[in-house]
């Protein structure tokens, strides 16, 4: 299978006053036709810095090194008007907070009748403001069919939905909205960052329950650190910390038999058993400023050894799955 | 039975200025509606609800820092809202609350070493120099460094700052800690960093845990007996040790993930989600699968069904 | 303290305060500055020279000499109005906040009221009746602008109050005087200090209005008395603009000091707005 | 047992839709103590009140005009015989006399306020539209030079008196460039179209002093919004979804910087007719302005209590019009 998405070695820094924050760091990963890509792991570990980098939205930071290819195409160093034509109708995003992701100034049909206009001519102030090729009767039945594939309902309960502002909406109905929004523009790759963050259940039931209606449909790439959201909408996964993937894998594999200390600690931390101790690390966050020597995770890991400290671990393969942790570097996975 | 709510309410009045616009009345909001329970020294007794669920407004309550509606919370057989102000005090020394996003709970104009002191100088213990000795011991305890007694909070982690703030409480020694969702907003390995620091100081300070908390995970594994609260009551109370297996309330089998709940999908915001008006009958009937003609019009009690399992459900008969 | 630091670290501050401090410096020594007695009258619509740098009025006072001491009645004027502003301010606004209920509604409700009558054609009709005195104007001033600084103090700390850290003060134990001396002030004070130096600002306009309309103490000349007099008694048709120009530049760096200076301390009392700054 | 009320919710929630209602509330009030404000002065203040009532000309009438006065005014009578006259007058239009025009003081306050309005009005409409367009740029490139500039130059604007700018414009531009007139709204004689461009020419400067003045305060309002608006994640979306960079901030971000510019508008709507009166009295443009600075020289009363009574109503309107606008600017708030 062809790959849609292929970042190689990519190095994001951002310059602040109190020194360079390497908030990627050699990340390499690749997501296929068809296929739906988790990437799990904790604030800090460089998910949203690489999600913004694919879409060239990581500004003030600067991409140092490595590449991303699109379908074939290089799209590391492109300019941003060409950047523009690609946001949305090639990569659209689902952001992570519901509540404040759609403009409270607009309803929700101004802002979906947004996504058609751009799909269909652009995103300049002067093609929004052109009313041609989206006559208001394909638009809405564009609208339903959309809203019918998430599992919504077309009727009297649509029309009151689009003529909504945001803010009247519930939180669930909201990120409809925003997967509805993206899934107007046809995009060939799916971006859901943190797609499950929300206290109430019943609002993570139905966000869990739509991600596995697009699996399959689409390409995804799903950001979390959410092991059920993982597992519920991925084929494979890849585990980062410290701005690496440090393991990957197929989903079932990697999260039933993990290899990486971290992502058996991040797995353990989520999968707690009445009577088991718990595994706490002592060590506090990892400083994307005074980034440690060699692995980033020794200072925590509870199974470093002298080397780890001193080397970086490479990545070593096997059969479609990857791990870097110096436990692994002798032995076959 | 180191402390008892009895029937406890707290109710809001959501106001709307007559002149503005017709069609708006006053209505009443029932964050907290008859809720009963007594926690025993030394056990962890969690409350699992979600957002709306009343909570924090219950957490609220119990220390006072809001009035109630109705009942009545006891601490050692005395009434909480019958205090004169040293009667309070005394009361707030034993009882310890520790809130969630501790970012907002620590003055960001005050350094670590001025917010760890601040309790201490509250109730007058020690002399300065006993007061550092303290500080620096229950630095200790949390795994960090006197180098941050000078730092803000600003300038911590989000752990950090949890740790802090845990800290702050456990420093006047309390008999009683109600931690109202201590590790919402953290990663998972801070969770757990921060859960098992709690637990290790509850267990060498011997202290009585109110844990209270969104995830289910959480709080069955750590506790002792456990309330599951649903717009404003408790619908379901039982023992933490087989909870999951006894779990029979539909709303705690929901959360559980062991069955789905009619699929109810508000569209706007407002009634359903957060604001739960002054109707009768149960709040979980609209959602609930079992749902009987009843439960429409009469709100159910919480009563016994076996030996320490109290459920609030028309549908589950006692045993 | 963090906020002083962060005056000293802010250049545009800086400059505000240099600025500032060189015409407080005049205004106190003054009398040392002026080369010439400013009652004294010389001869009449005088061109620069040396002896008169600026050259003389309208009665043949020497200008720049005016321009010295007007410096002590325009910041007279501007910090004691700005003093008695802030202070009414600040009581109001403490007060409305801390004690809520029905005294903060008829106090806000009176706020709300004076900040909506316009200021400058209410103590222009005042100044008419009371007649011409700095004290007056000083007073009037003081009693027109205090409602913003109520405002903004009010939600301040009920904001404060409403915070997580004061919830936690208040479950350790703490009272409502602890809390308003550990808690309430020192995140409001950063804030009154902004406030009272805009303020100042807007009492110095003011009464350079006021006295550019003739309605200010002849025997206290301001800089907009100054203007007032090049405007009406022919510096201005005669092209003085010796005269006029002056009074209009001292009056102008004065209130952008103040107001660089108000900016950096709201910017630095801030944390919230300040990363939206950094940003 | 603890104190058991039913009736005891203490908290208290306001909904936003209350804010109209309340402040009209408000405005009924403002606009009471300002005629209380008006009974009151002249009555309080130091000196005759029939002086203060009528003016400093009645001090040319013998004692016997002054005591029929005082009888004709109610002076004589209870305070509250004298307010509930005071009222009577104020809504039947008797306003009083002018002494300083020989006419009724309304009919000097219409004929003045007219030319008053026709340089306010446009200026507040041109001052919005400049600071948003050169506040979303300045937002758009922070810390950049534009911004900087545009900053700096707004700031130097806001720092100065409004007649002193007036006066420097006047001097450069009339009086040694002689492009402008000395003054006056219009020059004699012309009539329709040429009379139109005639006070336009006339206009052009002291509408530029209060446009620059309005727009410096604007400006800054505009630039912070859109600063802390650029931060949100709708306008990371906005991007997200393939917008140009325009297209996101003019479509997305200024749009919701427009609710605070109108109620800065509407909270500054009495600094800048304030401003504009002073600007007035400098280019001698035949409205408020100069009608109050003649009024002060003459200690015409009636025509200052008229005058402040008349632009404190105008604040008030401009109040109750941002108010009445500003849930379909923000929706939030309906």
């Amino acid at each position: 299978m062809n790959a849609v998405l292929k970042v190689t070695d990519l190095h994001v820094y951002f310059d602040t006053s109190a020194g360079t924050v390497r908030a990627n760091n050699g990340v390499s990963l690749q997501v296929r036709e068809g296929e739906s890509l988790g990437i799990m792991g904790e604030s800090g570990c460089g998910k949203t810095v690489l999600f913004l980098s694919l879409l060239h939205l990581q500004q003030p930071g600067r991409i140092v090194r490595g590449s991303v290819v699109l379908d074939g195409r290089d799209i590391t160093h492109l300019r941003e008007s060409e950047m523009e034509r690609l946001r949305g109708r090639v990569i659209a995003l689902v952001p992570q907070n519901q509540a404040t992701a759609l403009n409270p100034a607009y309803i929700i049909r101004q802002q979906l009748t947004e996504a058609l206009k751009i799909r269909h001519s652009g995103g300049s102030l002067h093609s929004l403001a052109g009313r041609q090729n989206t006559g208001s009767q394909s638009a809405e039945s564009e609208f339903r069919r959309v809203f019918e594939d998430l599992g919504f309902e077309a009727g009297p309960v649509l029309d009151r939905l689009l003529r909504s502002y945001p803010h009247q909406l519930s939180g669930g109905m909201r990120q409809r909205v925003l997967i509805a929004m993206a899934l107007l523009m046809k995009p060939r790759l799916l971006i859901a960052d943190e797609p499950t963050t929300a206290l109430d259940r019943a609002i993570k039931a139905q966000s869990l329950n739509t991600l596995q209606r697009l699996r399959g449909s689409l390409t995804m790439l799903v950001i979390s650190h959410d092991v059920e959201a993982i597992s519920a909408a991925c084929d494979r996964v890849a585990i980062m910390y410290g701005g690496r993937v440090v393991e990957s894998g197929a989903c079932p594999e990697v999260l039933s038999q993990p290899h990486h200390p971290y992502t058996r600690l991040l797995l353990a931390a989520q999968r707690r058993r009445r009577g088991e101790p718990l595994q706490a690390v002592a060590a506090e966050t990892l400083n994307l400023i005074d980034f440690p020597c060699g692995c980033p995770f020794h200072p925590a890991c509870p199974e470093a050894m002298p080397v780890c400290a001193i080397e970086t671990p490479p990545e070593r393969c096997t059969d479609g799955a990857m791990v870097a942790c110096h436990r692994f570097t002798g032995e076959a996975r | 039975m180191i402390l008892e709510v009895r029937h406890l309410s707290t109710h809001y009045l959501v106001r709307h200025n007559p002149l503005a616009r017709f069609g708006h009345r006053d209505h009443l909001i029932r964050a907290v509606d008859d809720v009963s329970f007594a926690v025993t020294a030394g056990e962890v007794f969690g409350i699992i609800g979600e957002s709306g669920s009343g909570k924090t407004t219950l957490a609220r309550t119990m220390l006072r820092l809001c009035d109630s509606t109705a009942g009545d919370v006891l601490h050692r057989g005395r009434s909480v809202f019958a205090m004169n102000s040293s009667e309070l005090k005394q009361y707030r020394h034993s009882v310890q609350p520790v809130f969630q996003d501790a970012d907002s709970t620590l003055d960001p104009r005050q350094h670590v070493g001025a917010i760890l002191e601040e309790p201490l100088l509250i109730h007058g213990i020690g002399d300065a120099a006993t007061r550092r000795q303290y500080i620096g011991g229950m630095l200790e305890q949390i795994n960090l460094s006197p180098s941050f007694l000078q730092r803000h909070p600003s300038e911590l982690s989000g752990g950090q700052r949890q740790r802090v703030a845990l800290a702050r409480s456990l420093l006047l020694n309390p008999e009683v800690l109600i931690a109202d969702e201590p590790t919402s907003g953290l990663d998972p390995l801070v969770t757990t960093q921060v859960l098992a620091l709690m637990l290790r100081l509850k267990q060498d300070h011997g202290l009585t845990l109110i844990l209270i908390s969104h995830d289910l995970e959480t709080v069955a594994y750590a506790s002792d007996r456990i309330a599951v609260m649903y717009r404003g009551r408790i619908v379901e109370l039982s023992g933490g040790e087989d909870f999951a297996q006894r779990a029979s309330h539909p709303y705690t089998r929901f959360l559980l993930g062991v069955e789905r709940r009619v699929p109810e999908i508000p569209v706007l915001e407002g009634v359903h989600e957060h604001i739960h008006g002054a109707e009768d009958g149960c709040a979980y009937a609209n959602s609930c699968p079992h749902h009987l003609h009843v439960c429409h019009s009469i709100s159910p009690e919480l009563r016994e069904t076996s030996q320490g399992h109290l459920i609030a459900c028309h549908a589950i008969a006692p045993e | 303290m963090r906020l002083a630091s962060h005056v000293k670290t802010n250049r545009l501050a800086m400059v505000g305060m240099i600025i500032l401090w060189v015409f407080i410096l005049g205004a106190v020594f003054a009398q040392l500055l002026m080369p010439h007695d400013p009652w004294r009258h010389f001869v009449p619509f005088m061109s620069p020279s040396v002896t008169h740098v600026l050259g003389t009025d309208d009665v043949g006072r020497d200008i720049f000499s005016e321009l010295i001491l007007g410096a002590r009645v325009s910041l007279t004027v501007g910090f004691m109005a700005g003093l008695i502003a802030v202070g009414i301010g600040v009581l109001v606004g403490l007060l409305a906040g801390f004690r809520r209920g029905y005294l903060d509604e008829i106090l806000m409700g009176l706020t709300d009221v004076v900040l909506v009558i316009p200021a400058l054609p209410l103590v222009i009709l005042v100044s008419v009746y009371l007649g011409p005195g700095i004290w007056y104007t000083i007073l009037v001033i003081g009693l027109v602008f205090w409602p913003s600084t109520a405002r903004v103090i009010r939600s301040q700390v009920l904001s404060v109050r409403q915070s997580g850290y004061v919830e936690s003060a208040r479950a350790l134990g703490a009272g409502d005087g602890w809390l308003m001396r550990r808690h309430v002030l020192p995140n409001v004070l950063p804030l009154i200090l902004a406030k009272f130096v805009l303020t100042v600002a807007a009492a110095m306009l003011m009464e350079a209005s006021l006295s550019f309309l003739g309605l200010g103490d002849p025997m206290a000349k301001s800089w907009g008395m100054m203007l007032h007099y090049a405007f009406a008694r022919g510096g201005f048709i005669r092209e003085m603009w010796w005269w006029y120009v002056p009074p209009g530049v001292c009056i102008s760096l004065c209130i952008l000091s103040l107001t660089l200076i108000s900016f950096s301390i709201e910017e630095g009392s801030d944390p919230r707005l300040r990363r939206a700054l950094d940003r | 047992m603890a104190d058991v009320s039913n009736a005891a919710p203490v908290q208290r929630h306001e909904h936003p839709t209350a804010a109209i209602g309340s402040r009209a509330v408000r405005y009924l009030a403002a606009l009471f103590v300002i005629v209380t404000l008006n009974f009151l002065l002249p009555r309080m203040m130091p000196g005759d009140p029939v002086m203060n009532i009528v003016g400093e000309e009645a001090y040319y009438g013998s004692g016997e005009v002054l005591d029929a006065l005082r009888a004709d005014l109610g002076l004589d009578e209870a305070l509250h015989v004298q307010y509930g006259r005071y009222m009577t007058g104020l809504v039947t239009g008797d306003w009083g006399y002018s002494y300083l025009y020989l006419q009724p003081v309304r009919e000097s306050i219409t004929l003045h306020l007219r030319w008053t309005l026709a340089l306010v009005l446009p200026s507040v409409v041109l001052a919005a539209l400049l600071a948003a367009l050169l506040g979303s740029i300045a937002a758009w490139k922070r810390s950049s030079r534009t911004d900087v500039g545009l900053s700096g130059a707004h700031l130097l604007i806001y720092s100065m008196p409004h007649y002193w700018l007036a006066m420097l414009l006047l001097f450069m531009f009339s009086f040694k460039l002689g492009w402008f007139p000395l003054g006056r709204a219009t020059s004699a004689g012309a009539s329709e179209l040429p009379y139109l461009i005639d006070v336009g020419w006339h206009m052009f400067l002291p509408l530029l002093v209060v446009t620059a003045f309005k727009a410096a305060y604007d400006f800054l309002i505009v630039r912070n919004s859109v600063v802390s608006i650029l931060g949100e994640d709708y306008v990371l979306m906005a991007q997200a979804k393939g917008l140009s960079g325009m297209a996101v901030l003019f479509r997305h971000a200024l749009r919701n910087a427009l609710a605070p510019l109108v109620t800065v508008t509407a909270i500054q709507f009495g600094m800048v007719l304030s401003g504009a009166l002073l600007v007035e009295v400098v280019f001698s443009w035949p409205g408020m302005g100069t009608l109050i600075y003649d009024a002060i020289g003459a200690r015409d009363y009636p025509l200052l209590q008229s005058a402040f009574l008349i632009i404190a109503i105008c604040v008030l309107i401009a109040n109750f019009i941002a108010d009445v606008l500003y849930p379909y600017l923000d929706p939030r708030t309906r």
